[in-house]
């Protein structure tokens, strides 16, 4: 197989490079490079800049305002934003609901609401998950109730990320209880300022509130805001959770990170040399960096095989697993090199407006935090255990 | 028996939200658990009778931090031990009566950046008239701002890498020569870099031939750590099982998944690794110095960081996005897990250390 | 805890010692040190010796011929032997059949067997496995019908450890097919040459033959052979699987494999340099050993519960589980030690009569047939998953 | 194309039986088998068109291998490509061209106890008249018994350490002055240790600058073997699948049980991984000599070392006693899963070599 870009894809590589290094706002990449945190404002002004150059709808049809870029070349957008430290994209609204738009809403909801996720207008959040029901997706409780025109919603939703900065929050919801749970569960969109929504933080272990509780007590919603049938919200569920991600692998990002943890490794000293140059340390380095090269060519390949009108299945889980364990392990390596370092924690110094000298290492601030955190990567999103279960699912067809 | 007070005083007086509240508080500690803890004379099973203390054997030691680790305890015990045990060496009887007393926090001020040995200690003393004057800069010293004393280790003579010319000193940290720069740990409790610009200090013990005392020292810390890191993962995994018994999903308890059952049961017997590892470390803790002894030590921080991150990684996992929360304990145990391993070196140090003691240890 | 020997330990400890300084052949403890096969006469004469000094039955009852020992002589006893590179005891006979006996059998058939077990007369060999039950042992179809004096046996069992030796097999053969399937299943004891049994090796993959499928045809065994009741034997192999093991770690095996490890890491060159001064070997070196270190400990801890009348559930399973990862970890690295000469095989090597010069280093020869081999470690005797069932059944009691 | 008549072939004329038959024999291969081989032209994809051959592209040496290790053939493919490989450098193309048609069985003589690069080597070469005497002893070389023909890398001058001063040269094996020692290696076939003792030698290439030559045969063989590894795993996998799903116990299919389906799960990435470390390498293959292409060479070789054990130990364990019996396929792949590791370095020896270029790389 080929691993090389096309001449069409290289020049399209290029072109991708020079916008990043004209209009990426260094701040943003610094931040993003040294593991700080980015406030709504910072995710704003990513989102407009990539809008006013239409790159931002990687998914869409150009007919919606998207890219209409086929896989290779969303993959290659996405590693070079990722080489550069440019701030991902949160994907509710582009890269969620967006698709579930375009196969299973209306025109009329199309009209309306693909516009408003461009231009910024609405912030979407994601309500999937319930306090009762984790890894077991469709136990979910929440109930909407149709009076009239419109639902009447209760219930409670949880790990929902960034909800504080929400406009919007899209949900399953339980319409029907009479047969399998599969069965009676709709999509809804909501409006956050309705009343009856409350949003409670939940602290995690950093310390940072990046998720959150949403409660529902009695709160109307609109019929129109129902996409697809009443009931078939499964079917629209499971249509975004294998709905072909190119970028699950975080190949970029991994890079990007692994990079940095090399600079650090570099100037990090450890028995009288530099960090990189202890024999255990460069070991841990170089196998992370050997598994990571190879996933790159796994994950080209499958974007090769879903170019070629093939369909990841399985593989896509694959990524998954092996993409979080490669990332865990990078952040796992990032904390190591900073020793004694890693373990003083000034929240405030992961802010914008902080001013005061680092303690120790500029780098070391956000290393354990950043760690802490990532541990977040193998249980969201379907938890890597989730994931074997598909796999073998997949495979061994038992 | 002392354990036992210990864990009762800890259960009554410092349950997780008093804890976590004064772990990430502005002081970092509870002064009152301190000074309660002290009246209770705990610190005293941490040294020998000649030093004023009642106990101070590696046992004694090993079974207090493992209390403490399931706790999460984060008053300054590891300052006392660590300071107390390298004044007891050097034969500074006054000072260590007021540590094992628990009347005064001392800290002890040794590591630095980049320096993972004695022989690596960078930051220098000379003389000065009478004493003594320090310059450089101390780092990660656990309650180095609640102390009301520091233990510097300095160097007097020589060069970095050599074992010989390294100092012990008192140094008040209220002189205008001290400045502490003080910080939560993310794991709780609170610790500071300490800049030293001309501070005058007071030499302990002999001129120079400071290493056996802060050698004293480390180890008693990289024992204590251990059994510290033991008692937290004996806490996880009582949560984990907790949870496993309880937790539904898909309609049954989560711990009848087998794949989960098999990751518990490789935790369970690591865990009883880890406690093998602090038990070898405390019977060769009272051995006298050897390399044996301080392969025993790194054998025991080792494990304490390889089995320590597993257990705290693979708790959060089998606990799904709740074993990340903030509110849940179990959170702020995986932490400290963690971050055991970034105090006195860590796992991969002691691993080069434990090769480079036996190929010491078959070379003579 | 007091890790250390009391004086009265301490002094058997040094009988021990003496004991096997005296009276282990040389050439036996060669062989066992180096990997090489033992044949049946070595057995048989290390069998013997111990026999004359009252050493063999380390389990069994004074007035049975045994030692009388308590947990931790036997432990000593154990560790001392390994460390001088004792050949094991075939454990069949003294410590799974005479066990057996002592609690479920008659006085006549205690009579009979144990002083046979004792002088060498019968070589016993153990019918538990079927090709269709590995792990699900209660499955098994072998069956036993009764016929006036007789039962009558059909049925085939397999993995029957070096029953081309044995004059006589103890089988779980099932005697009622009505009820749940642990309770039909009674305890036989079958003379090896009775009309109706063939024996077929099962040739392994590192070319020996050292288990066998047995095959029962209408083979007619005395009733007075049933130990325990009909039906009773599914309560005996129960005793025998949860039966207090102290050497199930292998402690002093895997020391004295250990040791054999490092004198070849420091004659073996690599990269210019011994091979145990190659930092990624030294690391994989120490980590088994601080690990074996631990397991030590964790073995003795075990033991002195075991001393003061705890009993070992799961911890036992722990051991076994530990046990076995740590010696295959050891004959993982024995056999990569060697390079490029762990991969000549010349079977003949490994028997009595070899006189040729060695190819490569001389303990080379059995180093990856050795590790080959040892892969039944986590196989056999209960597997690690079912261990790991065993563990969790214990302690999440679900 | 080439693969699939390869793949074909072994299919019908040698499956598992024949090859065990041929592989454990007295030759170790299977004569007849291989002039078949040759008459399909397998070795001439293996080199490129000035070497007379259609392929010899990266991924024409990695398609082919990965069928030689589906098909576990022990026939002499390995030699004729490193040796092949080499000539191609020296510009030997008489012997080449007997190679590439698969004529000759033609063993490289290398390895040696020790010695891990081209710099190692110490088997001496002196000039003796017109030529050239050989002396020294080379180990474990494949099929160093059934070759008529030996390519030997030896020193003509400098010292063991030195990356120049090492020459290439053609032994007839028949000569008296080389003793074959010839015997079965674990995972089939046959190797041989062979001692040269004063053996007269013809000199290929520039005296002393054999190391490139030495280089481009070891590369492409740390290529083939990554391959062959990876179509050995593939065959396991399959192997392992099926029995899960077919192996009843405790009443149902084995591959029922999570802990098993979740370990399967690990093994089915980590084949993809192993998948990708061979494509990485035959990509880079084909680029000019660089420190990227000789690590991407490095880490295929190191991923099947590690994968290769990983996929070895579990498929085993997962069938269980069953998967430890000669009389199935799946022990002989599991043994040369393993024994792969012990050809041209193992893993910890390429990822040692993969950090050591790295840093020549930073360094430059």
């Amino acid at each position: 197989m080929n691993l090389n870009d096309t001449a069409e894809q290289a020049a399209f590589r290029l072109e991708v490079q020079q916008f990043l290094r004209d209009k990426l706002p260094r701040r943003l990449a610094d931040k993003v490079r040294t593991g700080r945190r980015l406030g709504k404002a910072d995710m704003e002004e990513w989102h407009a800049i990539l809008n006013e150059r239409g790159w931002l709808a990687t998914h869409w049809p150009r007919e919606w305002g998207g890219t209409g870029w086929d896989v290779v070349e969303r993959h290659i957008f996405e590693e070079e934003a990722a080489l550069a430290y440019a701030p991902r994209i949160l994907p509710f609204g582009i890269n969620m609901l967006g698709p579930v738009l375009l196969k299973f809403g209306t025109d009329a909801q199309k009209r309306h609401w693909l516009p408003r996720i461009l231009d910024g207008t609405d912030w979407w959040c994601q309500g999937y998950s319930e306090p009762g029901a984790g890894s077991d997706l469709a136990g979910l409780k929440t109930s909407a109730v149709r009076d009239g025109d419109h639902y009447v919603v209760n219930g409670q939703k949880t790990w929902t990320t960034l909800a504080q900065y929400a406009d919007m929050i899209f949900c399953l919801v339980r319409t029907d209880n009479s047969g399998k749970k599969q069965d009676g569960i709709s999509f809804l969109l909501i409006d956050m300022r309705s009343p009856g929504i409350e949003v409670r933080p939940i602290r995690l272990l950093d310390g940072e509130a990046e998720v959150n509780e949403v409660f529902f007590t009695d709160v109307r919603v609109p019929v129109e805001n129902l996409v697809g049938e009443e009931n078939q919200g499964w079917t629209i569920a499971k249509y975004l959770l294998t709905y072909e991600r190119t970028n699950i692998a975080g190949v970029g990002a991994s890079q990007a990170a692994l990079e940095q943890l090399k600079a650090v490794a570099r100037t990090q000293r450890r028995g009288g040399r530099a960090l990189i140059d202890d024999p255990l340390f460069a070991a841990r380095l170089a196998r992370v960096e050997i598994d990571l090269a190879n996933m790159a060519t796994t994950n080209l390949r499958v974007i090769a095989a879903a170019a070629g009108g093939g369909a990841p299945g399985a593989e896509s889980s694959m990524l998954k697993i092996k993409g979080t364990i490669i990332r865990q392990e990078i952040t796992d390596l990032y904390r190591r090199a900073f020793g004694a370092h890693a373990r003083p924690f000034v929240e405030e110094a992961l802010e914008d407006g902080w001013n005061e000298e680092p303690i120790g290492p500029d780098e070391a601030a956000p290393a354990a935090a950043g760690y802490f955190n990532n541990r977040k990567l193998s249980i969201f999103g379907g938890s890597n255990e989730i994931q074997k279960g598909i796999i073998t699912k997949a495979i061994l067809g038992l | 028996m002392i354990a036992e007070t210990l864990r009762r005083f800890v259960a009554d007086e410092l349950p997780i939200d008093a804890r976590n509240k004064a772990a990430y508080g502005e002081r970092g500690h509870d002064p009152a658990a301190w000074a309660r803890l002290a009246e209770l004379g705990i610190a005293g099973a941490l040294f020998p009778e000649d030093a004023g203390g009642f106990g101070g054997h590696g046992f004694d030691i090993a079974v207090l931090f493992e209390e403490l680790g399931r706790g999460l305890v984060v008053e300054p015990f590891l300052g006392s031990l660590m300071a107390g045990r390298a004044l007891a060496v050097t034969g500074d009887h006054d000072r260590l009566a007021a540590i094992v007393a628990g009347e005064t926090i001392v800290a002890f001020a040794h590591d630095e950046a980049g320096a993972d040995e004695v022989a690596d200690i960078a930051v220098r003393a000379d003389r000065a008239g009478d004493g003594w004057r320090i310059e450089g800069t101390k780092i990660v010293v656990p309650h180095g701002e609640a102390a009301g004393l520091l233990l510097v280790t300095a160097r007097t003579a020589g060069e970095a890498g050599e074992r010989d010319g390294v100092s012990l000193f008192l140094v008040d940290p209220s002189d205008p020569g001290v400045t502490r720069r003080g910080y939560t740990n993310i794991d709780g409790g609170r610790s500071a870099d300490i800049g030293f610009d001309a501070a005058p200090a007071t030499l302990v013990g002999g001129e120079g031939a400071g290493a056996a005392a802060i050698e004293a020292a480390t180890d008693a810390g990289l024992l204590a750590l251990s059994a510290e890191a033991l008692g937290a993962m004996e806490v996880v995994r009582d949560l984990t099982l907790d949870y496993l018994r309880t937790r539904q999903q898909f309609g049954v308890a989560i711990g009848k998944f087998q794949a989960l059952q098999h990751r518990m049961a490789d935790l369970l017997l690591e865990i009883e690794q880890a406690r093998s590892a602090v038990i070898n470390a405390a019977a060769a803790f009272d051995e006298p110095t050897s390399s044996a002894r301080s392969r025993a030590l790194a054998a025991a921080k080792y494990t304490a960081g390889r089995i320590g991150r597993m257990v705290a990684e693979e708790a959060v996992q089998l606990h799904g996005g709740i074993g990340m929360t903030w509110e849940l304990p179990l959170s702020h145990y995986a932490k400290r897990l963690v971050m055991i391993d970034h105090q006195l070196g860590d796992e991969d140090h002691h691993l080069a250390r434990y090769i480079a003691l036996g190929r010491d240890a078959q070379g003579s």
